[in-house]
C-alpha cells in the first residue's frame, strides 16, 4: 500500500522539458516559502513577549529593502515567464512531417482515427519516437484530451478544431483523462494511450482497415456528396481547385486574406458563405448536418492529400 | 442628529445589541452593526451547509471506486459547495460581516452613506440565497461552480435557471455594498482622518468594493445570457448556432478571477490589523501595504485569461495573460514580506488571533507561490483541471481567507458582542484548523501533479492514498470548524465582560464602548494620529 | 451648491445632439469602407461626452465623480480589448 | 424607499455632504451599469467581427427610420430632463412637474415605438427561438444578431421603464411639493440615471441599426 506513486511517469519529450521548468519553480517555491516560515518563526520566538515595559523601536518604512522585495521576485518572475512561454510555444508547434491523428469527443467517449483508417474508442495507439500530431473536435459539450505521463493537454471544442502534439519517448500505456467537465459520466470519460515501438506500431497498424486510409475514405465521400462535380481537379469547375490549398493563403473576395487551415476547411464546407474566395460566386451549398465529425475530418484528410 | 447621550456608567449601558428588541427591531434595523451580525448568521449557515457537501465529497473520495454516490450526485455535491462557499460564503464573510460593522467604526462615522441600501443589499442576499436553496432542494445543479457553455446553456437537465438566477441576484447584494463602501470612505471620515491615516484594513476593504462594483455586473450578464439560452433556447454562446463557447468563459473571469481578490485582499487587511497589534510595532511599510491593494484590484482586472490557458485561446492572448499574471504576484509578495518585517523587533504575544495571522501568512504563501506554477503557461498545461488546481486555490481560499476571517472574527469578537472568549480554547481550534487543513490540502499537490484530473468521483487507484491523506484531514478540519462555533456561543452567555479595548490597540473602533451604542460615537472624534501608533501605548499583560 | 449650466446651453447641447444623429445616420450611407463603424463610434462618443459634461453636470462635478464615470469606461475598455486579442489572433499561426 | 421626513439624513453632517454621497454613489453605481451592459457589447463586438457579412445583413432588417426618430425622441428626453433638473435647483415647483411629465412622455413613446419594432420582428419571424427564419446563406449568424438585438434593447427598454417608473414618483412628490431645494437631490440622481439610459442608447443606434448601410 506504500508504494504508491509521487511523481507521474516521464513518457514523451515534452515530459522532460515540462519538469525541468517545474523543478526549477519547486525550488522558487521552496526558497521562498521556507523563507517566509524561517523568518516569521525566528521572529515570533526571539521577540516573543517577555517584558511589558519593553517598547518595540518605531521602523516606518526601509525603502531600499522595499525595492529590493519588489526588485529580486520581478527579475524571478520574468525568467519564469520566458521560460514558460518558450515552454508553451514548443508544446504548441508540431514539428513538421508529424503523423496527423484525429479524435473526436463526445459525451462520454474519445473516437480516435488513424491516418491509415484504423479507428479506435477510448484507446490510441501511438509509435514511440515520432511526432504525433491529434486534430480535435467534439461533437456535443467542451472536453479535455489529457494524457498526464506525456504533459500534454487541450481542451476540445464543439464547432472548432484544437491540436497538440507529443513524441512518446517510452512503450507503454498511459491514462487518457478527460479533464474539462463534460456531464455526468464527466470522470468516465477515460482510456488508454497506447505506446508502441515503432515497428510493432507498424505491425499494428498492418491489420489495416477495412475501408481504407482516411484520405481515400475522404475521397470517396468527396465523390458521393457532388464535391467532384464543382471542385474539378483543372480549376475549370464552378469552384476553386483544392489542391494544395492546405496551410495557404486565400485571397478573399472581401480583400482579407485567410489562411487555409483546419478551421478554414470547416468553415467552408459547413458555411460556406462566411469566406467566400475571390473570383468565384457564393453558389457552394451548405452541408451543415449533412456530414458528421468524422466524415468533415476524412474530407480533410483528402483535401490535404490532393497534390496541386 | 447624534443624541447627547452621556458615557454610559451604569451596570448595562445602552448599546446596538439592547437598544430595542424584537425580531422586527432586528430585521428591520438600518444599523449597520445588526446588519452586520444578520449577515454572520446567515453566512456561517451557509459555511456549514457547503462544509458538509465538502464533507461528503471527500467521503466518496475514500476509495477510488464510485461507492457512495452516483455520478449525477456526485457532480451536484462539488457544485454546490463551490457556489455556496465562493458566493454565499467566502465572497461576503469579511466585506458584508466585518466590513459592515468596521467601516464606520473605524472611520468615526455614525453609519454607512446609506443605511437603508445597505439592509437592502441584505435582503437581495437573503433572496439570492433562497433562489439558490430552492435549486439545492429541487435536486441540485450539476454544472461545477464555473457554469461553462454550452454544458450549462444546452446540455445540462438540471436546475441551473434556479441557480443562475440566485447568483444574479446575489450580485447585486455584492454591488451595493461596494458601492456604499466607496462612498462612505470617501465622504464620511471623521475630520483629521486623511487617507493616510486610515487603518490598512479601510484601504483593502476600498480595493475590494472597487472590484465589486466594476466585475459582478459581468458575471451578471453572462448568467443572465445562459438563463435566456436555456429559456427561450437563443443562441449566445451555442457553437451551433455559430456561438463561441469561450465568450462565456471570457465574461465569466472577467469577474472571477477579480474575485478571488474579493475573498483575498479583506484577509490581508485583517492580517494587517491583526499582526501590528499583537507586535506593538507600527506596520512596516504602511503606504506600500496600502498601495498594493489598490495594485492587486487593478492588475487583478487584466488576467483573467490564465484560466483558459488550455481552453482554445489565442496563444498570443495566452501570453498576455501569463505576463500579466506574474505582474499581480508581486504587490501581494511586498504584503507578505511587510508583514514579516514588521513582526522584526516587537513585542509578539500568541494570542488567538495572532495564530490565526500568522497562519495566514504561512499558507496564503504557499497557496499564492503555487498561483506562479499555474501562471506559467507551459506548466498549466499539466496542471490545469487537476488537484493541483484545487490545492492552490483551497490553500488561498480556506488556508488563507477562512483563516484571517476566523482571525478577524476572534480580534472582534469582544467589541462585537462585549464578551471575551476562553483564548486556550481559541489557540487549540487554530492548531487544529492549520493541522487539519494541510493534511487534507498537501496531499492534493501531489496527485494533481500526478495528473488526478479534477470533479472526478472514481479515480485509478493508484491515488488512493493520497486522497485517504486528504480525507482524514478534512474529518480534523471539520472539528476545528465546530470547536470556535461551540465557545464564542458559548462566551455570549458566560464569557467575562470585554473592557472597550482588551487588546489596548489603536484604531477609533476601540475607543467606542464595547458594544458600540447605536450611534457609534456621542460625539464626531477628531483624528490627530497616524494609524498603528503602538509605541505611545501600554504593552498589555500577555 | 454647484452651480450648473443655463437653459440656453441645453438648448445649443440638444440642438447639436440632433445635428449628429442626422449626421451619422447620412454617412452611415457613404461608402467609407472600414471607415464607416470607426467614424459611427466617434460621434457616439462625441454625442456621450456632451450629454455627460453638460446634461450630467461632468464639467461642474468634482474631480473624484470625473474617476468614477472615467472608470467604468476604462473597464469596459478591458474587456473588449483583451477579449479581442484572443479572438482575433486565435487562427495566427 | 420612504422619503426621510428631515431633509438630512442622521448619518451625514450637512446637506452638502450628502448630496456628495448621493451623487457619487449614483455614478459608481452607473459604473457598474456600464459593465453591464458593457458584457453584452463584448459579446457583440466579437461575432460582428467574426460574421462581419451576416451582421450587415441582418442589421437591415431594421428600419434606420424608425430608430433614428427613436433617438431624437430620447435626447429630447434627456434636454426635458436636464430642464426638470433646472428647475429643481431653482425651486420651481409646476414647471419641474411639466418637465417630468415632458421626459416621461417622451420615454414612454420610445417604449411604445420599441415594443413596436419588436412586434413587427415578431410577424416577420425574425425573433430567435421562435421560428426565426432569414433569407440568404447566413441564417445562423443573423439569429445570433437578432439575439443580441433583443437581448440590448430589452435590457434597454427595462432601464427605461424602471427610470419611467422613478421619474413617475417624483413628480407626484414634485406635485406635493416634497421636492423643494434642499431636497431637490432625488431629481440630479434620477437625472444621471435618466441620461444614461440615453447614452446607452447613444450607441445601440449605431451598433444596430447602422450597419454597412451603403452596400445594399
Ligand atoms: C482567494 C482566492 C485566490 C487568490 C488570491 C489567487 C491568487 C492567485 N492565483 Fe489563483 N485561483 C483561485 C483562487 C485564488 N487565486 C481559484 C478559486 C482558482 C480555480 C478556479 C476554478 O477553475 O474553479 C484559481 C486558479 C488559478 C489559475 C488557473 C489554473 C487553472 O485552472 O489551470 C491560475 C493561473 O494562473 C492562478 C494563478 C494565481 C496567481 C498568480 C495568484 C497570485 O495572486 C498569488 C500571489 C501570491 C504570492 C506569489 C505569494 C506571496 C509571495 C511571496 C512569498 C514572494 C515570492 C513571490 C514571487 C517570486 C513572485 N489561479
Ligand atoms: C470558500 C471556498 C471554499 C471552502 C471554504 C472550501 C472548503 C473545503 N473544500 Fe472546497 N471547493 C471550493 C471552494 C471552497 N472549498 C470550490 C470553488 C471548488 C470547485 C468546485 C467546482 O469544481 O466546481 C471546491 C472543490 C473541492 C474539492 C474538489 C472536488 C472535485 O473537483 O471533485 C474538494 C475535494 O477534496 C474540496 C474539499 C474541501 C474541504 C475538505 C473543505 C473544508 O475546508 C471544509 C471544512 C468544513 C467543514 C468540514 C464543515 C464544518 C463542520 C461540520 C459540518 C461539523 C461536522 C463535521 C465533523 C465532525 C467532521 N473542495
Ligand atoms: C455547387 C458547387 C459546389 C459544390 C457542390 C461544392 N462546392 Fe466547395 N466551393 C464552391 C465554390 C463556388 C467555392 C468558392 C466560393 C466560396 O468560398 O464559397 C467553393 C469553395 C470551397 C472551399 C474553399 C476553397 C478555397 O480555395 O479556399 C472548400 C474547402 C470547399 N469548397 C470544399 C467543398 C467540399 C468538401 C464539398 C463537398 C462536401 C464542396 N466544396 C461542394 C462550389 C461548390
Ligand atoms: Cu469529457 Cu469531461
Ligand atoms: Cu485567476
Amino acid at each position: 500500500m506504500w508504494n504508491f506513486p509521487l511523481f507521474p511517469q516521464q513518457a514523451s519529450t515534452s515530459a522532460r522539458s515540462t519538469d525541468a521548468l517545474f523543478f526549477f519553480l519547486l525550488g522558487v517555491m521552496l526558497f521562498f516559502a521556507v523563507l517566509i516560515f524561517v523568518l516569521v518563526f525566528i521572529f515570533a520566538i526571539k521577540y516573543r513577549r517577555r517584558d511589558t515595559s519593553y517598547v518595540p523601536p518605531v521602523i516606518v518604512q526601509l525603502v531600499s529593502l522595499e525595492a529590493a522585495w519588489i526588485a529580486i521576485p520581478f527579475g524571478l518572475v520574468i525568467v519564469i515567464f520566458a521560460w514558460g512561454t518558450l515552454l508553451y510555444f514548443e508544446h504548441r508547434s508540431p514539428p513538421p512531417g508529424a503523423i496527423e491523428m484525429y479524435v473526436v469527443g463526445k459525451q462520454w467517449m474519445w473516437k480516435t482515427q488513424h491516418p491509415e483508417g484504423q479507428r479506435e474508442i477510448n484507446t490510441l495507439h501511438v509509435p514511440v519516437g515520432r511526432p504525433v500530431k491529434l486534430i480535435m473536435t467534439s461533437e456535443d459539450v467542451i472536453h479535455s484530451f489529457f494524457v498526464p505521463a506525456f504533459r500534454v493537454k487541450q481542451d476540445v471544442l464543439p464547432g472548432r478544431y484544437t491540436s497538440l502534439w507529443f513524441q512518446a519517448t517510452a512503450a507503454g500505456e498511459y491514462h487518457l483523462f478527460c479533464s474539462q467537465y463534460c456531464g455526468t459520466d464527466h470522470a468516465q470519460m477515460i482510456g488508454t494511450v497506447v505506446a508502441m515501438e515503432d515497428a510493432d506500431y507498424q505491425r499494428w497498424l498492418g491489420g489495416g482497415a477495412a475501408e481504407g486510409t482516411m484520405a481515400s475514405a475522404g475521397e470517396r465521400l468527396f465523390n458521393r456528396l457532388g464535391c467532384a462535380t464543382c471542385h474539378l481537379e483543372s480549376g475549370q469547375g464552378r469552384g476553386p481547385a483544392l489542391g494544395g490549398i492546405y496551410g495557404r493563403g486565400i485571397g478573399l473576395a472581401n480583400g482579407r486574406v485567410a489562411t487555409a487551415d483546419e478551421d478554414y476547411l470547416r468553415e467552408s464546407i459547413l458555411n460556406p458563405g462566411a469566406k467566400i474566395v475571390g473570383g468565384y460566386p457564393n453558389v457552394m451549398p451548405t452541408y451543415q448536418g449533412q456530414v458528421t465529425e468524422e466524415q468533415l475530418m476524412q474530407l480533410m484528410a483528402y483535401i490535404k492529400s490532393v497534390k496541386p | 442628529m447624534s443624541s447627547k447621550t452621556v458615557e454610559p456608567v451604569s451596570e448595562t449601558p445602552v448599546n446596538y445589541l439592547n437598544a430595542s428588541f424584537g425580531l422586527r427591531s432586528w430585521l428591520l434595523t438600518i444599523d449597520h452593526k445588526r446588519i452586520a451580525l444578520l449577515y454572520l448568521v446567515t453566512i456561517t449557515l451557509f459555511f456549514f451547509v457547503g462544509g458538509v457537501f465538502a464533507l461528503l465529497i471527500r467521503l466518496e473520495l475514500l476509495t477510488p471506486r464510485g461507492d457512495l454516490f452516483t455520478a449525477e450526485t456526485y457532480n451536484k455535491l462539488f457544485t454546490m459547495h463551490g457556489l455556496i462557499m465562493i458566493f454565499f460564503f467566502l465572497i461576503p464573510a469579511v466585506p458584508a460581516v466585518l466590513g459592515n460593522f468596521l467601516v464606520p467604526l473605524m472611520i468615526g462615522a455614525r453609519d454607512l452613506a446609506f443605511p437603508r441600501i445597505n439592509l437592502l443589499s441584505y435582503y437581495i442576499y437573503a433572496v439570492g440565497g433562497t433562489f439558490t436553496m430552492y435549486s439545492v432542494v429541487a435536486g441540485g445543479v450539476d454544472t461545477g461552480w464555473t457554469f461553462y457553455t454550452p454544458y450549462s446553456s444546452t446540455y445540462s437537465n438540471t436546475h441551473v435557471t434556479a441557480m443562475v438566477i440566485g447568483i444574479f441576484i446575489t450580485g447585486f447584494s455584492s454591488i451595493l455594498t461596494g458601492l456604499n463602501f466607496i462612498v462612505t470612505i470617501h465622504k464620511m471620515r471623521a475630520p483629521g482622518l486623511t487617507w493616510f491615516r486610515l487603518p490598512l484594513f479601510l484601504w483593502s476593504i476600498y480595493a475590494t468594493s472597487i472590484i465589486m462594483i466594476l466585475g459582478t455586473p459581468s458575471v451578471a450578464m453572462a448568467l443572465a445570457l445562459v438563463a435566456m439560452e436555456r429559456l427561450l433556447h437563443i443562441g449566445i454562446f451555442d457553437p451551433r448556432l455559430g456561438g463561441d463557447p469561450l465568450l462565456f468563459q471570457h465574461l465569466f473571469w472577467f469577474y472571477s478571477h477579480p474575485a478571488v481578490y474579493i475573498m483575498i485582499l479583506p484577509g490581508m487587511g485583517i492580517v494587517s490589523e491583526i499582526v501590528p497589534c499583537f507586535s506593538r510595532k507600527r506596520i512596516f511599510g504602511y503606504s506600500f501595504v496600502a498601495f498594493s491593494s489598490l495594485a492587486i484590484a487593478v492588475l487583478g482586472f487584466l488576467v483573467w485569461g490564465h484560466h483558459m490557458f488550455v481552453a482554445g485561446q489565442s496563444i498570443y492572448a495566452g501570453i498576455i495573460f501569463s505576463a500579466l499574471s506574474f505582474l499581480v504576484a508581486i504587490p501581494s509578495a511586498v504584503k507578505v514580506f511587510n508583514w514579516t518585517a514588521t513582526l522584526y523587533k516587537g513585542s509578539v504575544s500568541f494570542a488567538t488571533p495572532m495564530l490565526y495571522a500568522l497562519g495566514f501568512i504561512g499558507l496564503f504563501t504557499i497557496g499564492g507561490l503555487t498561483g506562479l506554477v499555474l501562471a506559467t503557461l507551459g506548466l498549466d498545461i499539466h496542471v490545469h483541471d487537476t488537484y493541483f488546481v484545487i490545492a492552490h486555490f483551497h490553500y488561498i481560499m480556506v488556508g488563507g481567507m477562512v483563516m484571517a476571517y476566523l482571525g478577524g472574527i476572534h480580534f472582534w469578537w469582544p467589541k462585537i458582542t462585549g464578551r471575551l472568549y476562553p483564548d486556550s480554547w481559541g489557540r487549540l481550534a487554530a492548531a487544529i484548523i492549520f493541522i487539519g487543513f494541510n493534511l487534507t490540502f498537501f496531499p492534493q499537490f501531489i496527485v494533481g501533479y500526478l495528473g488526478m484530473p479534477r470533479r472526478y468521483h472514481v479515480y485509478p487507484p493508484e491515488f488512493q492514498v493520497l486522497n485517504v491523506f486528504s480525507t482524514a484531514g478534512a474529518s480534523i478540519l471539520g472539528v476545528g470548524y465546530l470547536l470556535p462555533l461551540l465557545y464564542l456561543f458559548w462566551s455570549l452567555k458566560y464569557g467575562a465582560k470585554s473592557p472597550a479595548n482588551p487588546w489596548d490597540a489603536t484604531g477609533l473602533e476601540w475607543m467606542a464602548p464595547s458594544p458600540p451604542p447605536t450611534q457609534n460615537f456621542p460625539v464626531t472624534p477628531l483624528v490627530a494620529w497616524e494609524a498603528y501608533e503602538y509605541e505611545k501605548r501600554e504593552v498589555p499583560v500577555a | 451648491m454647484t452651480h450648473a449650466a443655463s437653459p440656453r446651453t441645453y438648448v445649443i447641447v440638444l440642438l447639436a445632439l440632433l445635428a449628429l444623429t442626422v449626421v451619422t445616420t447620412v454617412v452611415a450611407h457613404i461608402d467609407l469602407g472600414p471607415g464607416n463603424s470607426a467614424v459611427a463610434m466617434l460621434i457616439a462618443v462625441v454625442k456621450m461626452l456632451l450629454v455627460m459634461l453638460f446634461f450630467m453636470h461632468i464639467r461642474y462635478e468634482a474631480r473624484l465623480t470625473r474617476l468614477f464615470a472615467g472608470a467604468g469606461l476604462l473597464w469596459l475598455l478591458f474587456m473588449i480589448g483583451l477579449v479581442m486579442a484572443d479572438v482575433l489572433s486565435r487562427n495566427w499561426r | 424607499m420612504p422619503e426621510p421626513t428631515h431633509a438630512l439624513a442622521e448619518q451625514f453632517d450637512d446637506l452638502e455632504q450628502q448630496r456628495q454621497a448621493s451623487t457619487i454613489g449614483m455614478w459608481v453605481f452607473l459604473a457598474t451599469e456600464v459593465i453591464f451592459f458593457g458584457a453584452l457589447i463584448t459579446g457583440y463586438t466579437e461575432y460582428r467581427a467574426s460574421y462581419y457579412q451576416a451582421w450587415a445583413a441582418a442589421s437591415k432588417h431594421l428600419s434606420v427610420v424608425f430608430g433614428a426618430i427613436m433617438t431624437i425622441l430620447l435626447l429630447s428626453s434627456s434636454f426635458t430632463m436636464a430642464m426638470a433638473v433646472h428647475f429643481a435647483r431653482l425651486g420651481g415647483r409646476k414647471r419641474l412637474a411639466l418637465c417630468l411629465l415632458l421626459t416621461i412622455l417622451l420615454g414612454a413613446v420610445f417604449v411604445g415605438m420599441k415594443f413596436m419594432e419588436w412586434h413587427d420582428h415578431y410577424q416577420r419571424h425574425e425573433v430567435p427561438g421562435m421560428g426565426f427564419e432569414f433569407p440568404g446563406p447566413n441564417a445562423r449568424e443573423a439569429q445570433l444578431f437578432f439575439s443580441f438585438y433583443f437581448a440590448m434593447t430589452g435590457f434597454h427598454a427595462l432601464h427605461m421603464i424602471v427610470g419611467i417608473g422613478i421619474l413617475a414618483v417624483l413628480t407626484g412628490l414634485a406635485l406635493l411639493g416634497r421636492l423643494a431645494p434642499p431636497r431637490h437631490v432625488p431629481v440630479d440622481i434620477a437625472g444621471l440615471y435618466w441620461h444614461f439610459v440615453d447614452i446607452v442608447w447613444i450607441f445601440l443606434f449605431p451598433l444596430l441599426y447602422l450597419v454597412d448601410l451603403h452596400h445594399k
